[in-house]
């Protein structure tokens, strides 16, 4: 059997976003700033997605300006109010302890500018309340930045709160939705957001486009500079088939948001439920305000390499932590950041599931993940030391 | 798989001699549960050869793997043969692993080394202590994602 | 008929660039990061690609960072020299008047932050040398960025003498090769050029993804902040299915090059015979040196935009200026860097060719064309100006 | 089309009143070749009727189709009523331009109004001459790529 459960890390594109391509590659090829019929057929095309965007997340066409991805979507941003505050003086940003690293290292280039950074740190369920944000505003403050719901452990912010908060203080607030973009409804005039990320990729479209929204009146600064495409703010001649894509599989996932919601989270619970039937394991972040999709747990006793590596043995596509991290030696900062200890962060896992995935498929990965677990804890001298009594059990 | 070569993934998937031996000769463990990476040799001695030795090892595919090529690599050799097997022996004998891996075998390296001293110690064997430095974690300089043979 | 002469804005896709997408979107659609075999399937692709974009211009696959284009590319390779340049006290960097606009637009942030642009003057055919070069090197030169050819005129630069230059003087040399990749010889070595940025879109692969090459050694300072894709140079989840397809693509076009080279400059030179039988036009660049695809000619008397609009109700695709420039009012400021004045230069019309282009398409724009021209003409006041001696001739 | 209207294409492929007059009324050139744009009218006026307009454009799409829908709108009119002419109208009437092209409409108003006050000049007819502030190019102030009806 085959299970594809890492779409928090990339998602297979939809028979959608597949149909909504091809046009745009040989037919309608043409370059949208071109005049002729063949340029301008791609133009609409870029138009008519832009409205399906923006009528996706409450926004209006002229706000949305599509990117490369959803890091550079959340350079963007992060740059732009940055430069806006700078020009006023204030060079205080605010963020969480558990954001990407497109938001992370982000914030580290300008820390090095002389900005200052505040991390909110984050509960150990893996969350934030709108008042710590409430309480970390300050008159210098130019940027809010906290993601709409978190990659490595699903938690989901209160974005409308957090929003309301920002908005009463007049600050500028971001959020990294590119978890949520498809899954979670968002509005961003209701939610007070003035921009937001997206990455088509994380809703059964392609790699290599995202999309950031700016409220109107917020003069983007640009990451790209070319020419005068995206009304200046982002050179380079336009990803077309891909940006039709995006916006063909971000409606279709929008139009079915609850319906799959109400699928995946059954499935999510089953899973969480017959994991947490091994000993010594233990569920990152809440149970409950958590993505559909996203069941994250820490095994004590064995690595997660191995483990995703020999559930990939058994046709089990997984992860261990944030699929950017895991070239990395060092656990996730996400885990770290919820308190879990490094020996524990180590043996982490995260199934991340789809619409498209069953419960058959869920009791596949119940059928074979203890077994594996139990093998690699039976050739871990850790574990030896955890069961005789010589290490003390953290799980 | 374009991470692991196939060796290293047969050697992770299906390892030479995992467990412990009762009694053992020598014993060796290095490594840390924090950096994510524990291994324990197991090392059966007779007659200044080594008869059997059996691995245990928390850490990753290539951990697992390098554990299980070195205690290949030393079966049935004599403590000095064994003394000599470097990890470039290991990486060598796997076909190579990622750069940001190589520290995997420098600790089976270290594990096999580490146990050869417990025997000495435990038999009263002279050595000079320089054969054993404190093992240090190697700082890896080389850049991400190279694979080195 | 229907003629698509506006290559240089943008390719159709070749049958083998969609054929090597098509297996990234729904099956091995996994992220590179991830390390199962789905993941590690799209991480392999990607390793070959980048072994055969390095293979086509002679560089090695580690010199080789994938990008979402061109205009991407250029920013890149020109911050990361204006940094390295910056750390060292130099802060002159050479240029040309006539670079893109991804080149020109990057270099005037520069000069706002207080780095002198120096941008060579152009000869009257569009020409360079490399003789200019080494003339304007200072010793606080940090960067020569000097484009392979230009997209407008077609000029072909001397890349291998500028590279000996800045080679014998210490300089970086980044050269903008959206136009020649796939078209001319390119060996980065035996020209020695630091930096090279290209675009699949011109070669017959997707918009939206380019490359960088980066002498080993260059250490690229990133415009897009992230994980630690690409070396860590540049952050977000790579565009696998457009990163194989750009590498089909230029590979194709390479294992061509002469054959393509020699077709298309055979259909260019009767097309420029041919109009330039309609009295008072000229072609804008060297008639000579320039690309095999490049026709790019004024006529006096009337204005680009309504030819081309009348062209494309004839079925032909071309272009006036650059297409990027095409939003714009002003005339294009490579024909301008050329010496044409600005009635003339409103004038003007590109069409480029491709491989695919046929001596019948050129026969029909060579029986469509001249009336078009002279339709424009008769409800043109100035041409009737011209006509009756009451304005001079340019042209 | 993305960029232009139906109604701008069909004034711009085949548009009304293209050509001279002879001997005019009036005649209003304006414009200049260096932005791209002269729009020449030629007007025919009769018993302060419009009998006949003509006109010749050196311009782009949006250019041409002004001119055509600015003769269309003051064809027959009064004259006073062909002053009364906006470029709004003329916008409208085209069922919008893109922003950036905006300037074209103003163009073929002044145009209209340039003609008639040479007319008014060539029959000494007196007129206010506020009516006729000297036409600057307007600077748009829109932005690129919004289309305004
Ligand atoms: C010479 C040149 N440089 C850079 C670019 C920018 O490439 P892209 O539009 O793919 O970002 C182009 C084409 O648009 C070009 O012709
Ligand atoms: C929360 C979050 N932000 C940002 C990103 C970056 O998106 P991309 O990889 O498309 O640039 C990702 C995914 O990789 C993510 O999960």
């Amino acid at each position: 059997m085959y299970v594809y459960a890492d779409n928090a890390a990339t998602t297979r594109m939809s028979d959608t976003a597949v149909a909504a391509m091809i046009p745009y590659m040989q037919e309608f090829f043409g370059n949208p700033s071109s005049l002729h019929s063949v340029g301008q057929k791609a133009a609409e095309a870029m138009m008519n997605a832009r409205q399906t965007v923006a009528g996706c997340i409450g926004a209006e066409a002229r706000e949305i300006t599509f990117t490369g991805g959803g890091s550079e979507a959340d350079n963007q941003a992060i740059i732009t109010a940055a430069r806006i505050g700078q020009r006023k003086g204030k060079k205080h940003i605010i963020s969480t302890a558990y954001e990407h690293h497109a938001v992370l290292h982000t914030l580290k280039k300008l820390e090095k500018e002389g900005f200052e950074i505040e991390l909110l740190p984050v509960g150990t369920l893996g969350n934030i309340t709108a008042q710590q944000v409430a309480d970390a505003i300050r008159p210098d403050t130019c940027l809010v930045t906290v993601m709409f719901a978190n990659n490595e452990i699903g938690s989901i912010l209160p974005i409308k709160e957090i929003g309301a908060v920002c908005k009463e203080k007049g600050v500028l607030f971001h959020t990294d939705a590119v978890q949520a973009a498809g899954h979670l409804h968002i509005d961003v005039k209701d939610m007070n957001i003035d921009m937001l990320s997206l990455a088509a990729h994380k809703f059964h479209g392609p790699k290599g486009v995202g999309a950031l929204y700016a409220r109107k009146g917020i003069p983007l600064v640009n990451v790209i500079e070319g020419g005068a495409q995206e009304r200046g703010k982002r050179g380079g001649t336009e990803n077309v088939a891909g940006i039709v894509s995006l916006a063909a599989a971000l409606k279709e996932c929008c139009d079915h948001i609850d319906e799959n919601a109400a699928k995946v989270t059954a499935l999510r619970d089953k899973l969480i439920e017959g994991i947490l039937q091994i000993p010594h394991c233990a569920l990152n972040g809440d149970p409950v305000n958590r993505l559909a999709g996203n069941v994250n747990v820490c095994f004590e006793g064995i690595e997660g390499e191995s483990l995703l590596l020999m559930l990939d043995a058994k046709g089990i596509c997984a992860s261990s932590g944030s699929a950017c991290t895991s070239g990395s030696l060092d656990p996730s900062h996400v885990l770290l950041a919820i308190g879990r200890p490094h020996e524990v962060a180590h043996g982490s896992l995260r199934l991340s599931l789809c619409e498209w995935n069953t419960e058959e498929e869920v009791d596949y990965i119940l059928a074979e993940l203890p077994g594996i677990v139990a093998y690699l804890r039976s050739i871990s001298p850790v574990w030896k030391d955890l069961e005789s009594g010589k290490k003390q059990f953290i799980l | 798989m374009a991470l692991y070569t196939d060796i290293v993934m047969k050697h992770f998937m299906t390892p030479s001699n995992v467990g412990s031996i009762e009694n053992p000769s020598g014993v060796g463990e290095v490594g840390n549960a924090k950096c994510g990476d524990i291994m324990k040799i197991y090392l059966k001695i007779e007659d200044n050869i080594i008869k059997d030795v059996k691995f245990e090892t928390f850490g990753c595919a290539s951990a697992i793997a390098s554990s299980s090529m070195a205690t290949e690599l030393v079966m049935g050799k004599t403590v000095e043969e064994a003394l000599a097997v470097t990890n470039a022996q290991v990486v060598a004998a796997l076909g190579g692993l990622p750069a940001h891996k190589l520290h995997c075998s420098v600790l089976a390296e270290e594990a096999i080394r580490s146990a050869i001293k417990d025997y000495y110690d435990q038999n009263g064997i002279a050595y000079d202590p320089a054969l054993f430095p404190a093992f240090d974690e190697e700082e890896d300089e080389n850049e991400e994602g190279v694979r080195m043979v």
